[in-house]
């Protein structure tokens, strides 16, 4: 089951941008891109020779890897279908965001070997917004987790989306969700203008099997936060385990479909603005944080 | 000092030829006193020599006024008393090698080859304003750009995400139009116009027109002038939508761009159906428009005017009424109106920050009916009002299309046209969806062009978007670059 | 084995000295530093006897090796054998023409200093070895005595040395009333005795003001940049260690305070974490970015012992465990990480001849070993995987965690505080390690001393790659490294509780870096396999078809910080001044960016202050000696009359 | 109406507060407000039930979420005031602010002796909200930002005041009293603030503000 699921994982990782995408579409009454228009631009990627800018150095060649390897380890630390990771300890969910804080500093080394203040720019941004989404994202989940463990799988045990703080963590985690998946309204993955971007300006200067490596890590990123999100939100712990990896699965699709619907409706914010946005998600976190310390959940 | 009205022409030996400073005084005079330097270039003598003309228009007065002098190699500079003057004066340094003293920032407008015959310079490698520090970088955008648009370069002074100070080079769109048009009219003219600046075909054209029949004395039908003015509005209407919805698109509020996207295409496509071509080449020459719209044509028309024109309203009011879309809109990229006026600016850009200013009431065409109520203004500049302005207008121009639609009026469509008088010359104001187009054409001994001028209103309005940036968010620049939407190889010439 | 190291010392220190600018100067330092270190280490490791008595002129002082206090000479004596290699390598053009015989001196004696800080078993020997590791350093600091700057740093290095040491003097004083000055007397006497508030309250200001703990950190973001670098390392990565050492000791001989301490060390130590992540975010000179990195992490480890304390006093016993146990951990992680940064510093120092981030870029391609050192540095400072920080934070996260569930409301606050506090910073730190390297190495050189940058000698190389492994290894050996601190945190809380679910947790963190290195080789296998691993094509890449980039165009080192410094960064009081010319075209404009510590100043005020109040004891100072010997004969007076008790 | 029906009224003013303090447009604002004043009507049935309570409850729903903000709202439109909400700091601050509030208030909940039973949340609730509309009234440019904020805060001490409402019938027509006049007494001063501020508008359109 473990296996089939980091399988599934690996697998079906970049689907989900495929499902954002054809939502948006439909939202906009556009036909859209093929449903596997991801797997199409990486087996292109993964065949294509490689240019890299004279002024970088290894740093720029190791980013790519740190991208893909985060979000590889950090699957087996996810709980799936009410049942443990690969690994599971205490403290296993602040691990969790160190290992998945790996791409994020693969990328934004590779960014400013580049020398180029298009990718200093995604990267200073990315910086600020990750260091701080941090807070937010370890306060939601040591919310959620109930008194007794401190495991991911029993955090995602004690909440469900209709659970007293339950919707609020989950709500936490979506918006943080969008920072650090570089989704609207904190980053555009669609939009052109390399002024206005954080991720993807902090790319541009990658090709070919690098290029894949980070477009598949950050697909595999999006399902690390899917996951768990489902996994909070769904009480799959308590559903027979075929059931259960089914609606995980759904669940996580599920999630990609809101991000779809978010992104439709939405416009970006000015880029002074996301600390704050990032800060109402932590909010969200702190609040039933503040309510577990004061006794009154 | 002569003064004429925009429909006239005038011989060019009318125009006084003062000495440089007094037509430095003058000029700033008038231009303090609220009229606007719509051209000032210089134009080759009939001996041979080159005079500096300046043209400037009342707008309240809806007449012009022409000055002239002979710079000899330099002349004192009005940059500084009058900032309107500064691109002018960069263009004539440029072009004529005729150096306006005291300039503060003398230097070519447009990449250009080396004047000394040395190599070639790299594209955009020239020198650019610098702020100094340590901690300043800068940030070069173009030539090349991600997205479908034409090529210019942007020089950035930047503090972390702060905009210390913009700096544009262009050029890169240069076909020597304006060199190639003395000796004519003859069959390639019109291309040119209608060519001049892509998305504003008929601006310029009715422009050229205007100008040629204002010379000849033509003065074309009623009908003629009510479908130009049709095509005109089409075109201000598929520009304007197409602004609005690049404007979300932008900001990545996709149900109105998508819808604009679509919408402007309908637009384009109702111009297709008056003359085949959507961008409306092809359909006016001197004299009159090529063709007509009948009966039926003005009743598909008409509906489609009505239904589209109902879908732009919906989506652009999703738009404007959308909390995140106004929290991006709201007090970025702010112009003060006093720099509007003092810069010279023209159009929807000037329109936004509060001044009133729109040649289709100030300058408007014989037969072609002034649009219904005043033009539409904004507050404040920034984003928003930018934005709002064109909404504003696109009611009216529906508004104006239906009405002329339901009441085309009679005559024929082309008038013949004669040869041109010689040692004539005359101005042509338009108001363009990008602001004011301004021709200015004087005929030599034989009638044929002696030189032609002409002013797209980009080449007012490049400098207004640099002072919007300065001190702004570096991750605004798209948004106000495309508030403005300006165009490369109208100023490029 | 404790005599030949304290021996070697002192002998080596006292023949390195009067060596001079001989050659032998120059070799014998670092030999006898490396020997002993050497022996040092050994004696550490060993099952040595546990107490000594040394003959002094004042009576006999007493050494003790208990496991505290192996666990501190650990790092001591293991980064003090590689700092002693790469300081060979760093002074080798000072061979000959500058007094490096009493350079290595003044290093041994510190070092010597220190170890009697840790082995002391009484007050004597401890304020002995603290005076010898106060004084010494300002001789170090001030080797390149030719700049203002430097000698400056060196007098306040001075300053605050002796002012911390003063406090440390009274403390001791105060805490020996009750029983003496021997350790195992105050274990008995100090604890509930009224004195032990005041003497805990001296140590806390004695110790923070070493180790750098807010507000007194501020000469320390001024010294350690201002010595040579491999005495910067010492002294970010060792030195500093002993005001930690000095606080767990002196909290270990009152008795381990309750919950008041606990709180105020929690605080503390979160406001200093918080103040030093913002300031290493901000600051632009690289030595000084460590520097503040140093009081950060003095931070986190002071966050960690606050909250052990706390949960000692809601009788919470694996909190405290776990506090203590991140506390020592991520010291040990800490002198690995910052001496590895220090040395690497220390090379772009030598080759370039700046430290400035904004003189620097495109290291990383002319300074390969280095560049791959440095960035090892920087992932463990982070907590990355697969290196050894990662323990260390996830340890204190653990503490703060288990907190959260106290019946306590106050404490929970408090825990929870501190867990979301802790998660900013270290979200920052990945930020500002980030802004580090990739300012220093990547990209284009910005100024041409960062052009013909070389990699140096092995001697230099070497002791930086050693440490680099270490990172990792000892993330990948974290059990074994938690088995040495157990006993050492066993020293001050006593018989542990059942700790196998701490112990599976780190080992389970060491299988996950494990595995992470382990995904990185294939996939660094597998990247040769695909194409464009050998053949891609070096050229400009996209750029937005700018044609000619200048090295200017690439982020400055303040410009990076600026998002966050807008969001979050202004208390560091750094401050933006715009020059810009008025009107529409501006003849000249500039921008400077000043990153001053605020608090620097408030202290500033208050030495004026001082010196004016001083200013007015003048009238005193008028050389008329009766009245001097008459008021030293009113304070003998006084201190008899006090000693007989009325 | 059960308890954690309660309950979760109770979370949604508390959060409901954090959001008006991060809210950074008007509209939303007085959607806020309203939808706090419904959710006080809900609370009140669960505090006191019976007829009485329905009777206070009604009143209260109709008075605090529909009447004042719907005047506030045709107030905003007529003067034509921009959009915008014009904080002294950032909203982040004001959301950080509120925080600090809750835990204040929880921590105030922990140790005030009520001489009745509250339901769990009520307290904690009651005093974010006081709190959160004196951050409106103190960190905001605005004069209807700042009734906003004095609405708020009342419906804060009407919060405290309903667990007193459920023991006692003649506290419920007290408090509705004490209400009204302090509405009325808000609204004055607020009316006063936004004289000062709209100098140049016409005065005469505020008297719809009047009860």
């Amino acid at each position: 089951m473990l296996v089939l699921s980091w399988i599934l994982a690996l697998v079906l990782a970049p689907l989900l941008f495929g499902i954002i995408n054809r939502i948006k579409a439909l939202m906009a009454g556009r036909r859209g891109r093929p449903l596997l228009q991801t797997y199409f631009d990486l087996a292109k990627l993964v065949r294509k020779g490689v240019v890299v800018s004279p002024t970088t150095s290894w740093v720029f060649r190791l980013g790519p890897m740190l991208a893909v390897a985060g979000p590889l380890v950090a699957l087996a630390l996810l709980p799936y279908a009410g049942r443990p990771g690969l690994w599971s300890f205490p403290m296993d969910f602040v691990v969790l965001a160190y290992v998945l804080a790996l791409p994020r500093l693969g990328t934004m080394l590779a960014a400013l070997d580049t020398g180029s203040s298009f990718e200093g720019m995604g990267a200073s941004r990315e910086a600020a917004f990750g260091a701080l989404a941090e807070p937010g994202f370890l306060a939601a989940l040591l919310a959620a987790a109930p008194q007794s463990g401190l495991r991911l799988e029993e955090i995602a045990a004690a909440q469900d989306l209709f659970h007293s703080g339950g919707a609020l963590v989950c709500l936490a985690l979506l918006l943080l969700l969008l920072v650090e998946n570089a989704r609207m309204p904190v980053d555009d993955p669609n939009t052109h203008l390399e002024l206005t971007m954080i991720h993807e300006v902090m790319v541009l200067d990658h090709s070919g099997p690098e290029l894949a490596a980070i477009t598949f890590g950050a697909a595999l990123k999006l399902w690390v936060f899917a996951a768990l999100l489902a996994a909070l939100a769904l009480p799959l712990e308590r559903m027979a385990p075929l059931p259960a990896f089914g609606a995980h699965l759904v669940g996580t699709f599920g999630v990609a479909a809101v991000v779809g619907m978010v992104e439709s409706l939405t416009a970006r914010l000015p880029l002074p603005r996301v600390p704050a946005f990032i800060l109402s998600g932590t909010a969200c976190g702190l609040v039933v944080l503040l309510m577990e310390v004061g006794g009154g959940r | 000092m002569v003064e004429w009205h925009v429909h006239d022409s005038l011989t060019v030996e009318a125009i006084p030829v003062l000495t440089a400073e007094d037509f430095r005084m003058a000029v700033a005079n008038a231009v303090d006193q609220g009229a606007r330097l719509v051209a000032f270039f210089a134009a080759p003598t009939v001996g041979g020599a080159t005079r500096l003309y300046a043209i400037l228009a009342w707008d309240g007065r809806s007449c012009l006024q022409a000055l002239a002098t002979d710079p000899g190699f330099g002349y004192p500079s009005l940059t500084p008393i009058c900032p309107q003057a500064h691109w002018f004066e960069r263009e004539i340094f440029e072009v004529h090698g005729i150096t306006p003293h005291n300039h503060p920032w003398l230097k070519p407008i447009r990449f250009h080859d080396r004047q000394d015959g040395g190599e070639r310079p790299a594209p955009c490698v020239t020198e650019y304003f610098t702020v100094h520090g340590s901690e300043v970088h800068e940030v070069a955008v173009g030539p090349v750009h991600a997205g479908i648009i034409e090529p210019g370069h942007f020089r950035f002074q930047c503090l972390g995400e702060t905009v210390l100070h913009l700096e544009i080079s262009l050029g890169y769109q240069h076909r020597g139009i304006e060199a190639q048009l003395p000796g004519g009219p003859d069959r390639r003219t019109i291309h040119f116009m209608e060519t001049a600046a892509g998305d504003t075909t008929m601006g310029h054209t009715w422009a050229h027109c205007a100008a040629l029949e204002a010379i000849a004395g033509v003065r074309p039908s009623p009908r003629a002038q009510a479908i130009r003015a049709i095509a005109l509005e089409l075109e201000r209407l598929a520009n304007h939508t197409g602004d609005l919805g690049a404007l979300a698109l932008d900001m990545g509020f996709l149900p109105t761009s998508s819808f604009c996207g679509r919408l402007r295409g309908d637009f384009l496509n109702m111009t297709a159906l008056v003359c085949g071509n959507r961008f409306g080449r092809g359909l006016v020459r001197p004299g009159g428009v090529v063709w007509d719209i009948e009966p039926e044509r003005a009743q598909e028309l008409l509906r489609r005017v009505r239904t589209t024109v109902r879908d732009v309203r919906g989506a652009v009011r999703l738009f404007l009424e959308s909390s995140m879309a106004r929290n991006r809109l709201e007090n970025t990229g702010a112009l003060a109106v006093e720099h509007a006026v003092r810069l010279g600016l023209v159009g929807p850009a000037a329109r936004a920050c509060g001044v009133v200013r729109d040649d289709r009431w100030s300058y408007p065409q014989p037969d072609v009916p002034l649009p219904a109520g005043t033009p539409a203004t904004g507050e404040g500049g920034d984003l928003l009002a930018r934005a709002m302005v064109r909404a504003q207008e696109i009611e009216t121009s529906a508004a104006l299309v239906e009405r002329l639609l339901q009441e085309l009026p009679h005559g024929p469509l082309l008038l013949p046209m004669p040869k041109l008088p010689p040692q004539r010359m005359a101005v042509s104001l338009i108001e363009a969806w990008r602001g004011e187009v301004c021709h200015v054409v004087a005929t030599d001994g034989e009638g044929r062009f002696a030189w032609y001028k002409v002013v797209d209103p980009s080449f007012h309005n490049w400098f207004g978007l640099t002072m919007v940036l300065r001190g702004t968010e570096i991750s605004d620049f798209p948004l106000c670059n495309k508030s403005f939407n300006l165009s490369y190889c109208g100023h490029d010439l | 084995m404790v005599w030949w190291v304290l021996g070697s010392l002192t002998a080596g220190a006292v023949v390195s000295a009067m060596a001079g600018r001989s050659r032998l100067g120059a070799i014998l330092g670092p030999a006898v530093l490396v020997a002993a270190c050497a022996v040092g280490l050994g004696l550490t490791l060993s099952n040595a006897p546990e107490g000594w008595t040394i003959p002094l002129p004042v009576g006999a002082g007493a050494l003790r090796l208990d496991a505290l206090t192996r666990w501190f000479l650990l790092p001591l004596f293991a980064g003090g054998a590689v700092v002693g290699c790469y300081g060979v390598g760093y002074l080798h053009h000072a061979v000959g023409h500058r007094h490096l015989g009493g350079h290595w001196g003044m290093v041994l004696l510190l070092f010597l200093g220190m170890s009697l800080v840790f082995l002391a078993d009484d007050g004597f020997v401890f304020l002995l070895g603290w005076e010898m590791m106060s004084i010494s350093p300002f001789f170090l600091v001030a080797w390149e005595d030719t700049e203002a700057s430097v000698r400056e740093a060196a007098w306040e290095y001075l300053v605050a040395a002796h002012l911390g040491g003063a406090a440390l003097v009274v403390g001791f004083a105060l805490a020996a009333v009750p029983g003496g000055w021997s350790f195992a007397a105050m274990r008995t006497a100090l604890p509930g005795s009224p004195l032990a508030t005041a003497a805990l309250l001296l140590w806390m200001l004695g110790c923070g003001a070493k180790a750098g703990l807010l507000p007194a950190h501020v000469w320390l973001p001024e010294a350690h940049p201002a010595a040579p670098s491999h005495i910067s390392a010492l002294m970010s990565g060792l030195m500093v260690n002993t005001g930690i050492y000095g606080l767990l000791r002196g909290l270990e001989l009152a008795g381990l305070p309750g919950a008041g301490a606990g709180a105020a060390l929690l605080l503390i130590g979160l406001a200093t974490a918080l103040y030093g992540a913002l300031q290493a975010m901000v600051q632009t000179n690289a030595k000084r970015i460590l520097a503040f990195s140093t009081v950060e992490n003095m931070g986190l480890i002071v966050l960690g012992i606050g909250t052990g304390l706390l949960g000692l006093a809601h009788g919470q016993e694996v909190t405290a465990w776990l506090g203590f146990l991140a506390a020592l951990m991520h010291l040990f992680h800490h002198s690995l990480f910052k001496s590895l940064l220090f040395l690497g510093v220390g090379v772009v120092l030598e080759t370039t001849g700046t430290v400035h981030l904004n003189e620097l870029g495109g290291l990383a391609q002319r300074l390969p070993w280095t560049s791959r050192c440095m960035a090892v540095g920087v992932a463990t400072g982070a907590g990355i995987p697969p290196f050894c920080g990662l323990i260390g934070e996830v340890l204190l996260f653990a503490a703060l965690a288990t907190g959260v569930g106290f019946p306590d409301a106050t404490a929970r606050a408090l825990m929870a505080g501190g867990f979301v506090g802790l998660a900013l910073v270290s979200g920052l730190i990945l930020a500002g390690g980030v802004r580090l390297f990739g300012i220093l190495m990547g990209g284009a050189p910005r100024s041409a001393k960062a052009q013909t940058a070389k990699e140096p000698s092995w001697s230099m190389r070497g002791p930086a790659a050693i440490l680099a492994a270490s990172c990792w290894l000892a993330a990948i050996a974290a059990p074994l490294v938690l088995g040495l601190a157990l006993p050492a945190a066993g020293v001050l809380l006593g018989t542990a509780p059942d700790l196998t679910p701490v112990v599976r947790m780190v080992a389970q963190i060491a299988q996950v870096a494990l595995v992470v290195t382990a995904v990185l080789v294939v996939l660094f296998l597998a990247r040769r396999a695909l194409p464009g691993h050998a053949d891609a094509r070096s050229f400009r890449t996209w750029d937005c078809g700018f044609a000619a980039p200048t090295p200017r165009m690439q982020y400055t080192a303040f410009g990076f910080a600026h998002p966050l410094w807008r969001a979050i960064g202004r208390i560091t009081g750094s401050q933006v001044m715009v020059r810009l010319g008025h009107g529409y075209f501006p003849a000249h404009g500039e921008v400077v960016v000043s990153t001053a510590d605020p608090i620097r100043g408030v202290w500033s005020r208050l030495f004026e202050a001082v010196r004016l109040g001083c200013d007015a004891l003048k009238w005193f100072q008028h050389g008329r000696i009766q009245l001097y010997v008459c008021t030293l004969a009113a304070v003998l007076l006084g201190l008899l009359l006090w000693q007989l008790g009325w | 109406m059960t308890a954690s029906t309660l309950s979760l009224a109770c979370w949604a003013i508390i959060l409901g507060d954090l959001i008006l303090l991060g809210a950074g447009r008007m509209r939303h604002l007085l959607l806020l407000t309203a939808a706090q004043g419904l959710l006080l009507g809900l609370v009140t049935v669960g505090v006191s039930p019976g007829i009485e309570g329905y009777i206070v409850a009604g009143a209260v729903a109709t008075l605090k979420g529909g009447i004042f903000p719907w005047l506030l709202w045709r107030t905003m439109r007529q003067v034509g005031t921009s959009e915008i909400v014009e904080p002294f700091m950032g909203l982040g601050t004001s959301i950080l602010v509120g925080l600090g509030g809750l835990g204040l208030a929880l921590w105030i909940d922990a140790r005030l002796l009520l001489p009745i039973a509250a339901p769990p949340l009520l307290m904690p609730a009651a005093l974010t909200t006081v709190l959160a509309g004196l951050v409106l009234i103190v960190l905001r440019h605005k004069a209807l930002t700042q009734v906003i904020g004095y609405l708020t805060m009342e419906n804060g001490i009407f919060l405290l005041g309903t667990p007193l409402a459920g023991h006692d019938a003649m506290w419920i027509e007290l408090l509705i009293l004490l209400d009204l006049l302090v509405a009325v007494f808000v609204m004055g001063i607020a009316i006063h603030h936004i004289r000062r501020t709209f100098d140049s508008i016409d005065v005469d359109r505020f008297c719809s503000l009047r009860d």
